[in-house]
């Protein structure tokens, strides 16, 4: 609850300081802001509470994935100053969406009522709207934002249907109520249908198959630190709601339920790995890569009471390993028009150390030992097998196998191909935060109790 | 002290190499020449010591050095048995050897890497010993392929000539598929037996009162095949004809008087087990009946003078064979040491010859050298003599031998020799006429430049003519010391000397007889009627299959060499290429399928809204109408 | 007082509210001009909201109605938004057309 | 001490390397290559007195995954031939210029890390993770700095990658559903376990798959030829010499044991298909062009004789295999460099544009027809007692197998010889060849030393390795 | 099961709720389908109109009155605005292809029939709906439910409101060009 205050309170302080004209000061003291914050969501992890009615329940889930939230937005804040360099009137706005977007995000994860969770979407959502059109001159940007949008409300519109059916059938938008009323077995068939929509609307928001068409489009169009936000952070919070919307509300999923998850789930890995291989633009590319992760972490539905450390894990590793990833892209794509893979070429040979750490956050993404990645999938692996979920297993492994072919051909094309231009140099915050993050990543492969066992 | 000098007797060719490999080029020819032959004189000198010593005590010298290789359940050491049989062997290759290292002093003398030359002779001495004085079958294997190796050195020694590595090539190969059936026939021994050591092995096979005889008989055919290799027998006899591409001094000791007499010493030794096998025996001798008639038909017609000798040499081993397979070991092991004697003399003198023409191996271009190399002259005549069995040269008593335990045994075996025979005379004397009679055919350059050869290679062909004259005196029909000598070897009682009756007088008329048959045709043919061999393209008829070998390496070629090659070929650019693509294609469709599916995301909302209500329906279908 | 549900029955706000939805769906999907997608993108908020009211006196409960007033402030708010990118893209394309936006694909 | 220095010190060999810049590179991997050498005989040492070189910490709880590293006979005879190997390969290339030459050692060093621990690692995760590491840096060596052209380079090598990363992940998800049954990734753990004959089945073919395209056998072998031809030759060294045993060792140490009941169904099958390796492989060298190929597919012959040893499950086939596998290591690592001084000179790597060497260089003709002459496992060289004890043991099961494995004694006569004689001998070549000099003979006479030294006195490695694969034999015979 | 409204047994509740209903689908219809935007505008003004008629129906006065203001007052009028400002109110759509409008056609009844047979399937509501006589709809309540149980929320929506605010002005907001 007092993260949430404070995230919000920090966001309010940061449109003050452009009443004071203090820009430049924004930044800095928002990531020491969330720092701060984010010393608060651990000092929350150790005392679970529930706050106002059970609008906010707190504890280890709500607060572990907060933390990796607060993280990744320390991450994407500092990127970008150097981003929108040339958008200095506009940069506390920027800063301040971002910031009630991370206040969305924890709500969605500490929500104990319905209206929680749905607003906390919404607050996510129209910000990422707005962040996704936020280039205003590019037509691209344009379209991704309202394809984005329409998209959105449309899924928005199933998901209140869902949560109204919910409703009906409860009589309440308390998840803990809903919880202990749905063990009863007179229950209308309402209630379920509600379930698998408010699941449908989800699926969409983690861009699984086959809701997932909105995310290349969006991923390309938006300005790359966005891309970088929704493929990371978004994608992350939408997968750590479904997974806590699921499992409060339904404790035992039904083997049909299952069969639907099993089959989205191998559907969003296969075609988001398949249509990555020939894309050509990078941001493209990790949009179907990101479909495809949806569908790993879909997996842990199938072993929900368990699983959850695992998904904080997988989501850690997935979005560490984007956020270097992204980085990158954000330095060799600054001066270009756009994120195509020709970008890549000699960056082996021009600057050795951001090729190194694109390649190994592709690595990590593609599941190779030592990187968090690996662990990533074979804690899922290990839990989707105690289910006794081997054919989807072999799928999954299929699928590494697959997605390795698109990420190594990134790591081809920086390694052995010439580059088309000198060297450019690089700011020094990319330079921090790929480090970081992807130091992150590796210390996650080396020490994954410390993870794992959070929660 | 028997360990260190059994040590030194094997390891000082084996010095000798390593002195001629590393510093054979600075001492200078000679030097390295006269290095070479030390050592081997040297280990000679040793096998003396030894066969005195074996002499006195019957006993069988026993050395185990260390172990070597681990099996289950037998394990192979390192070690030497100087027995009867090894020391026999011993004399005849370090002396043979000696004396072909001293030619070659000479022989080779201008050549530029006569260092090396020496260094493999002594190499192949060094294996040679190996092989014969092992303790166990894998010691022999040791030695049996270093022999087969230093043939190929030696054979491909001019290696800028391709058609000689050629041959050397196909040499180690023929010895490996052989060796391959050694290596079987030891596997089968050494699982029945656990134990691979002769001693123990000859043991083992007498206390044992079941024996699985089929699984010996398979031992001993498998046996038999390497023996075959080595040895050139049917079917892989068709390198040692072109082994011929070495040196001269390499076909007298290796192709001639030592490494291919190999397979015999092999069966020999494991005479306990051949014993148990009748029915290889039988395949032994038909075999080696065989060739000796087919490699004598073939030599013929020869034209070339050591093509006609390795034919020769073929023959002579399939007459041993023919003896082997009726047990009558001792008549091979005779017939080897007499063959040793006389086909090493024969090679010499055809090397004293060739080497007087600077290297014309053709007869049809050579002709009445014997005015002016008297003494090869002599030594070649009177080797011949032996060959064809004429008494009372040394070939005349062993062939004899043979002859009549073929009689003994199986009439048709026997008439088979006795026509390869009367071939043998014939074309040993053909050899004779063509080279030495008559008038010069060769070139004006050649003719003014004839000369006998220097003492360093007369030497050698005196002491071998006189060896092959009386080395039948070592095991006369009268009373055999060689015989003797051997007969702590065989389990059974030797076969004790015929007892000569009038069958046994007209065997030995019938053979003589046809020993001159053999000489007189030749002589009417080539000295009163003057003939030359026809040109290669004249040849027509028989002759001609005659003369190009039955075709056997032709269609060597054809069924094997060319099948593999096209198969070779046929791997490579078929199932290499379309295995290859197999994987590639997995690649290849899920990167079409990525190509289709990209058509998919057309950036229409409505069309992704639509998969959207589809995917919402087919869910809510699924979960609620379906069950 | 009697609940009114028992006269017209909470099914038939179902269905209702399922008709609209749909109508709502079919607008998103049919028309291409992006102010009409707006519009059925309100009307299936709308029949939610109707379908919360009902739902609200089903149970006799305030807490559906409340969550209407949730539901509106989220209309209010994506209505803005989405105008304001239809406005700018309207100032870059001059059409709102949605079959125009097809630049990004494949 | 325990073995855990080892890896400790090839890690930090390979980032010392790495900072050491390029004019130093070469010079502190071998160094750091050298020092491991010392550190795995001393390990050695402590071993054979008794002293426990095992390392044990835990590291993940749930799953439970733990550093734990033993070494018994045959761990410790392939980190031997591990660390003899790499000093060698590194100084094989001190003829070579390589740019970025400090990435290149410190790559090569961690490669030797990775493969390292491969042999040392007990728990089957930290096994699964060091096997797939040790392809990443192959990977780039043979990319970055790999020859021919760039876009078939980068086929192969990908492909290459792509192939052995998938037979990996299935062992992965074999050793994921052992950890269900047992509890724990600890191989004496996974050696409880009791499998249903299915279970072990499948486990047993995921494994395979693994195994058999790390190797290669046929027909898993289609990126090797390729691979072998592209890489620079210290990669190729390093893959054929080291990185295949890998597969052959795995398949000894986990493979075999986990899956018993498997293991015995299908010994038929697998020793077939080892057979056909040996035949395919070298019918198939006969005919290549290119000299690394040709080497490349006489692998493959070779590796296929050692895995149907490793696959007759008795004594003999898994002491042979091992003898082999050491024997094999250093006599193609010995090839391949043999190729790469002909490529120094020469700039080709086509047979057809070779020949007529061995009179210019008669000291490297030497060399070479010695380390061929043990390729085709001539009696006295370390490749006869390896080849004679799995023909054996081929024997043992089947006189066919024997027969037909035997034919590579012919076969691999036959490519081999040709391939000498069309590279080395005939009419002189026009081109000069200077023979050998220093770095390249000591590197060459190292190699022949160790296969003649262990050809005939192989005792101490029997005795070594024997406790380890009779206590394999004896876990796979737990189940009669 | 659905059960037709007996029109002529039906109460004034009933025949007001069929009323509604039907002016509710049929003006969502036209609103769609109507080809000018100023008419498909007033088409939506009057369904939700007929929807606040809907919240009447079931007592509820306050959301009535809400609806009304916020949709047809705000939404609607800030639709109308966007229309003008964009000089849309032409009848110049060029429909959309009839593979498409055949698309839209087939989902629509798709999830039209999924959805209601869905809600066919299932077992009807049993028995009498409760009416437990307290009050749950007036302002008071209302305000009190709102204001208290659901404080988070609201705030929460301020956040929510705060975040369209600003991204609407990031959106539209002109850049000062530096310098």
């Amino acid at each position: 609850m007092n993260t949430l205050i404070a995230i919000i309170g920090l966001g309010i302080l940061c449109l003050l300081f452009e009443i004071f004209d203090a820009r430049k000061a924004i930044i800095p003291i928002v990531v020491i802001g969330l720092l701060a914050i984010l010393g608060l969501d651990i000092s929350e992890y150790n005392n679970p509470n529930t706050y106002y009615n059970n609008m906010l329940i707190v504890g280890k889930f709500s607060s572990g994935f907060s933390g990796l939230f607060i993280i990744l937005t320390i991450f994407l804040v500092s990127l970008s100053h150097k981003f929108y360099e040339n958008h200095q009137t506009k940069i506390s706005d920027f800063i301040a969406i971002k910031i009630f977007l991370l206040a969305g995000a924890v709500a969605m994860v500490s929500f104990g009522n319905l209206a929680m969770f749905f607003l906390g979407i919404e607050v996510l959502s129209i910000a990422l709207y707005v962040l996704a059109s936020s280039n205003r001159l590019s037509i691209k940007s344009n379209e991704a934002g309202l394809k984005y949008f329409l998209m959105g409300s449309f899924a928005s519109g199933i998901i209140l249907f869902g949560i109204c059916l919910i409703y009906g059938a409860m009589g309440s938008f308390d998840v803990t109520e809903i919880s202990e009323l749905s063990r009863s077995a007179e229950l209308p068939i309402w209630f379920p249908i509600g379930i698998v929509l408010v699941f449908i609307g989800m699926l969409f928001k983690i861009a699984a198959v086959p809701f997932h068409f909105w995310a290349p489009d969006v991923y390309e169009g938006s300005p790359a630190l966005t891309t970088a936000l929704m493929s990371t952070l978004a994608k992350v919070v939408a997968v750590a709601t479904l997974y806590k919307l699921v499992k409060t509300m339904n404790a035992d999923i039904s083997p049909a339920f299952q069969l639907i998850i099993v089959i989205v789930s191998i559907a969003s890995m296969t075609v988001g790995n398949i249509m990555a291989l020939r894309q050509v633009n990078v941001k493209r590319m990790l949009a179907f890569s990101g479909i495809s992760h949806a569908g790993f972490m879909l997996m842990t539905l199938l072993s929900i009471s368990k699983s959850s450390g695992t998904l904080l894990y997988y989501t850690s590793a997935y979005a560490l390993a984007g956020i270097a990833a992204f980085s990158v892209i954000l330095y060799v794509c600054k001066t270009k028009e756009n994120e195509d893979i020709t970008n890549f070429h000699g960056l082996g040979k021009n600057n050795p150390l951001m090729a190194a750490i694109l390649t190994a956050s592709l690595l990590s993404m593609a599941g190779i030992p030592v990187f968090g990645g690996f662990f990533a999938k074979l804690f899922l692996f290990n839990q989707a097998i105690q289910a006794e979920f081997i054919a989807l297993v072999i799928i999954a492994v299929i699928n590494s196998i697959i997605s390795v072919g698109y990420y190594f051909k990134l790591i081809l094309a920086m390694y052995t191909k010439e580059p088309n231009e000198t060297k450019i140099p690089t700011p020094t915050v990319y330079y921090a935060v790929a480090v970081i993050a992807i130091v992150l990543n590796i210390a996650l492969g080396l020490f994954p109790s410390f993870v794992l066992d959070l929660l | 002290m028997n360990t260190n000098l059994a040590l030194l007797l094997l390891l000082a060719p084996f010095l000798g190499f390593l002195f001629n490999i590393f510093f054979g080029k600075k001492i200078g020819k000679t030097a390295s020449g006269v290095v070479g032959t030390l050592t081997v004189v040297l280990s000679f000198a040793l096998t003396l010591c030894f066969f005195s010593k074996i002499n006195i005590d019957q006993q069988p010298i026993q050395i185990q050095l260390f172990n070597w290789i681990q099996i289950s359940n037998f394990r192979v050491d390192f070690g030497f048995l100087l027995d009867q049989l090894s020391i026999l062997w011993l004399l005849f290759v370090t002396g043979i050897g000696s004396l072909i290292h001293l030619y070659s002093i000479s022989y080779m003398h201008d050549d530029e890497n006569m260092h090396k030359f020496f260094a493999y002779l002594n190499l192949f001495i060094f294996f040679m010993i190996t092989l014969v004085i092992g303790s166990n079958l894998l010691v022999l294997f040791i030695g049996w392929e270093g022999v087969g190796l230093c043939s190929y050195l030696l054979i491909g020694f001019w290696h800028k000539n391709q058609e000689y590595n050629d041959a050397a090539k196909k040499a180690f190969i023929m010895n490996r598929i052989g060796d391959l059936g050694l290596l079987i026939g030891i596997f089968i021994i050494g699982s029945l037996f656990p134990t691979l050591d002769y001693t123990t092995l000859k043991t083992a096979i007498a206390s044992s009162n079941n024996l699985d005889i089929s699984m010996i008989s398979l031992a001993a055919f498998a046996l038999f095949i390497g023996a075959c290799g080595k040895s050139a027998q049917i079917p892989l006899y068709t390198w040692l004809p072109d082994a011929m591409a070495g040196p001269t001094p390499v076909s007298a000791l290796i192709h001639a008087a030592t490494m291919v007499t190999a397979g015999i010493f092999m069966i020999t030794r494991l005479n306990y087990v051949f014993d148990l096998a009748p029915e290889v025996q039988n395949i032994i001798a038909i075999i080696g009946a065989v060739t000796s008639l087919v490699a004598a038909t073939i030599a013929l017609v020869q034209t070339d003078i050591k093509k006609v000798l390795a034919y020769s040499t073929v023959s002579q081993l399939g007459l041993m064979f023919l003896a082997l397979g009726f047990g009558a070991y001792e008549i091979a092991v005779f017939h080897v040491i007499t063959h040793a004697f006389f086909k090493a003399c024969l090679f010499l003198g055809s090397g004293s010859v060739i080497h007087a023409l600077h290297g014309e191996q053709d007869m049809r271009r050579m002709g009445g050298v014997k005015k002016v190399m008297g003494i090869t002259f002599i030594t070649f005549l009177l080797s011949s003599l032996a060959i064809s069995g004429i008494p009372p040269f040394s070939g005349f008593f062993s062939k004899d031998e043979i002859l009549m335990t073929a009689f003994h045994n199986n009439i048709a075996l026997w008439v088979i020799a006795s026509l390869a025979s009367l071939m043998t005379a014939f074309y040993m004397f053909r050899l004779l006429y063509l080279t030495f009679f008559k008038e010069f055919r060769g070139t004006e350059h050649q003719k003014s430049h004839l000369h006998e050869s220097p003492a360093l290679i007369t030497f050698p062909l005196i002491v071998l003519a006189i060896l092959a004259t009386i080395g039948g005196a070592i095991s006369l029909p009268t009373g055999s010391w060689l015989n003797g000598y051997l007969a702590p070897l065989f389990s059974k009682e030797a076969h004790e000397a015929h007892h000569f009756g009038t069958t046994e007088y007209t065997l030995m008329a019938v053979a003589v007889l046809g020993g001159i048959i053999g000489i007189t045709i030749a002589f009417v043919k080539y000295i009163k009627q003057n003939q030359v061999p026809a040109e290669d393209a004249e040849i027509t008829g028989f002759a001609k299959v005659l003369y190009n070998k039955y075709y056997v390496d032709e269609i060597y070629d054809a069924i094997f060499v060319k099948s593999t090659n096209v198969l070779s070929r046929f791997f490579r650019d078929y199932v290499e290429t379309s295995l290859s693509s197999l994987v590639f294609g997995l690649g290849k469709v899920t990167n079409e399928l990525s190509y289709q599916g990209k058509k998919l995301q057309t950036g229409s909302i409505g069309f992704y809204l639509f998969v959207f209500v589809l995917g919402l329906c087919s869910i809510v279908t699924y979960l609620f109408l379906a069950q | 007082m009697t609940n009114i549900l028992n006269e017209i029955g909470i099914e038939n706000y179902i269905f209702l509210s399922v008709i609209l939805f749909c109508i709502g769906v079919f607008g998103v999907l049919y028309r291409r001009n992006a102010i009409i997608v707006f519009m059925s993108i309100e009307i299936m908020l709308n029949a939610v909201n109707l379908l919360f009211v009902a739902f609200s006196t089903y149970h006799q409960d305030a807490q559906g109605q409340v969550f209407v007033f949730f539901s509106m402030a989220v209309a209010a708010a994506e209505v803005a938004v989405g105008l304001a990118i239809l406005v700018s893209i309207f100032r870059n394309l001059g059409s709102i057309d949605i079959n125009n936006l097809k630049n990004l694909k494949g | 001490m325990n073995v855990s220095l080892l890896l400790i010190i090839l890690l930090v060999g390979a980032f010392a390397t790495y900072f050491a810049g390029d004019k130093l590179a070469s010079k502190v991997a071998l160094l750091f290559s050298l020092v491991a050498l010392g550190t795995s005989i001393a390990l050695l040492n402590a071993y054979n007195v008794g002293e426990n070189i095992s390392f044990f910490k835990y590291w993940i709880n749930n799953p439970s995954v733990s550093y734990s590293f033993t070494a018994d006979g045959l761990s410790l005879i392939m980190l031997l031939l591990t660390t003899t190997l790499t000093p060698l390969i590194i100084y094989s290339s001190f003829g070579n210029e390589y740019k970025n030459a400090k990435s290149f050692y410190a790559l090569i060093l961690f490669m030797t890390f990775a493969m390292s621990g491969t042999f040392l690692a007990s728990d089957g995760l930290l096994y699964y993770i060091f096997w797939e590491l040790a392809l990443i840096p192959i990977y780039f060596i043979a990319l970055i700095w790999g020859n021919g052209d760039t876009e078939e380079r980068k086929k192969a090598v990908v492909k290459f990658f792509i192939y052995t990363l998938a037979g990996s992940l299935f062992m992965l998800i074999a050793f994921v559903y052992l950890y269900q049954k047992a509890g724990s990734f600890l191989i004496q753990d996974l050696h409880k376990v009791e499998l249903s004959r299915m279970e072990q089945f499948w486990i047993f073919w995921a494994f395979f798959l693994a195994y058999a395209i790390k190797i290669p056998i046929i027909p898993f072998h289609t990126w090797q030829a390729k691979v072998y031809q592209k890489a620079p030759t210290v990669g190729t060294m390093l893959l054929s010499g080291i990185m295949l045993k890998m597969g052959l060792y795995s398949v000894l140490r986990w493979q075999i044991p986990i899956t018993p009941i498997a293991s015995k169904t299908y010994l038929p099958i697998l020793i077939g298909f080892g057979i056909a390796g040996v035949i395919y492989g070298s019918i198939v060298a006969l005919r290549q062009k290119d000299l690394k190929k040709l080497l490349a597919y006489s692998s493959l012959a070779h590796v296929g004789l050692i895995a149907a040893g490793c696959y007759t499950l008795n004594i003999d086939g898994l002491r042979g295999a091992v003898l082999q596998m050491l024997a094999h290591g250093f006599v193609v690592v010995g090839l391949f460099f043999a190729a790469e001084i002909i490529y120094r000179r020469f700039g080709t790597r086509t047979i057809a544009d070779m020949g007529g060497i061995r009179t210019q260089a008669p000291k490297f003709a030497s060399l070479f027809m010695i380390l061929v002459l043990a390729s085709v496992a001539l009696p006295t060289t370390f490749n006869f007692v390896g080849e004679f004890t799995v023909l054996y043991s081929l024997y043992q099961i089947n006189v066919w197998f024997a027969l037909l494995g035997g034919t590579t004694i012919i076969l691999g006569a036959y490519y081999m010889l040709k391939m000498y004689q069309q590279v080395m001998l005939g009419e002189t070549n026009s081109k000069v060849f200077a023979d050998v000099n220093f770095h390249e003979t000591l590197v060459l006479v190292i190699i022949i030393a160790v296969i003649f030294f262990f050809g005939l006195y192989p005792r101490p490695i029997n005795e070594l390795i024997t406790p380890s694969l009779d206590q394999i034999l004896r876990t796979l015979n737990r189940i009669q | 099961m659905i059960h037709i409204p007996d029109f002529a047994h039906a109460s004034t509740v009933q025949i007001t709720f069929c009323f509604l209903a039907f002016i509710t689908v049929i003006t969502a219809f036209l609103a769609i389908f109507s080809r000018n935007p100023i008419h498909s505008a007033l088409y939506l003004v009057i369904s939700f109109f007929s929807i606040a008629g809907h919240y009447l129906l079931l007592n509820s006065q306050f959301l009535a009155i809400v609806h009304v203001i916020v949709y047809s007052g705000a939404i609607m009028i800030l639709f109308l605005f966007t229309i003008m400002l964009m000089n849309l109110n032409k009848e110049n759509e060029v429909h959309k292809p009839r593979i498409t409008r055949l698309g839209a056609i087939v989902s629509f009844c798709l999830i039209c029939i999924v959805l209601i047979l869905v809600f066919i399937n299932s077992k009807p509501i049993a028995g009498e709906y409760i009416a437990t006589g307290e009050d749950y709809q007036s302002i008071k309540v209302l305000g009190r439910v709102l204001l208290n149980e659901y404080m988070v929320p609201f705030e929460f929506a301020s956040i929510l409101l705060l975040t369209a605010m600003i991204g609407v002005v990031l959106l539209s907001k002109k850049e000062k060009t530096e310098k």
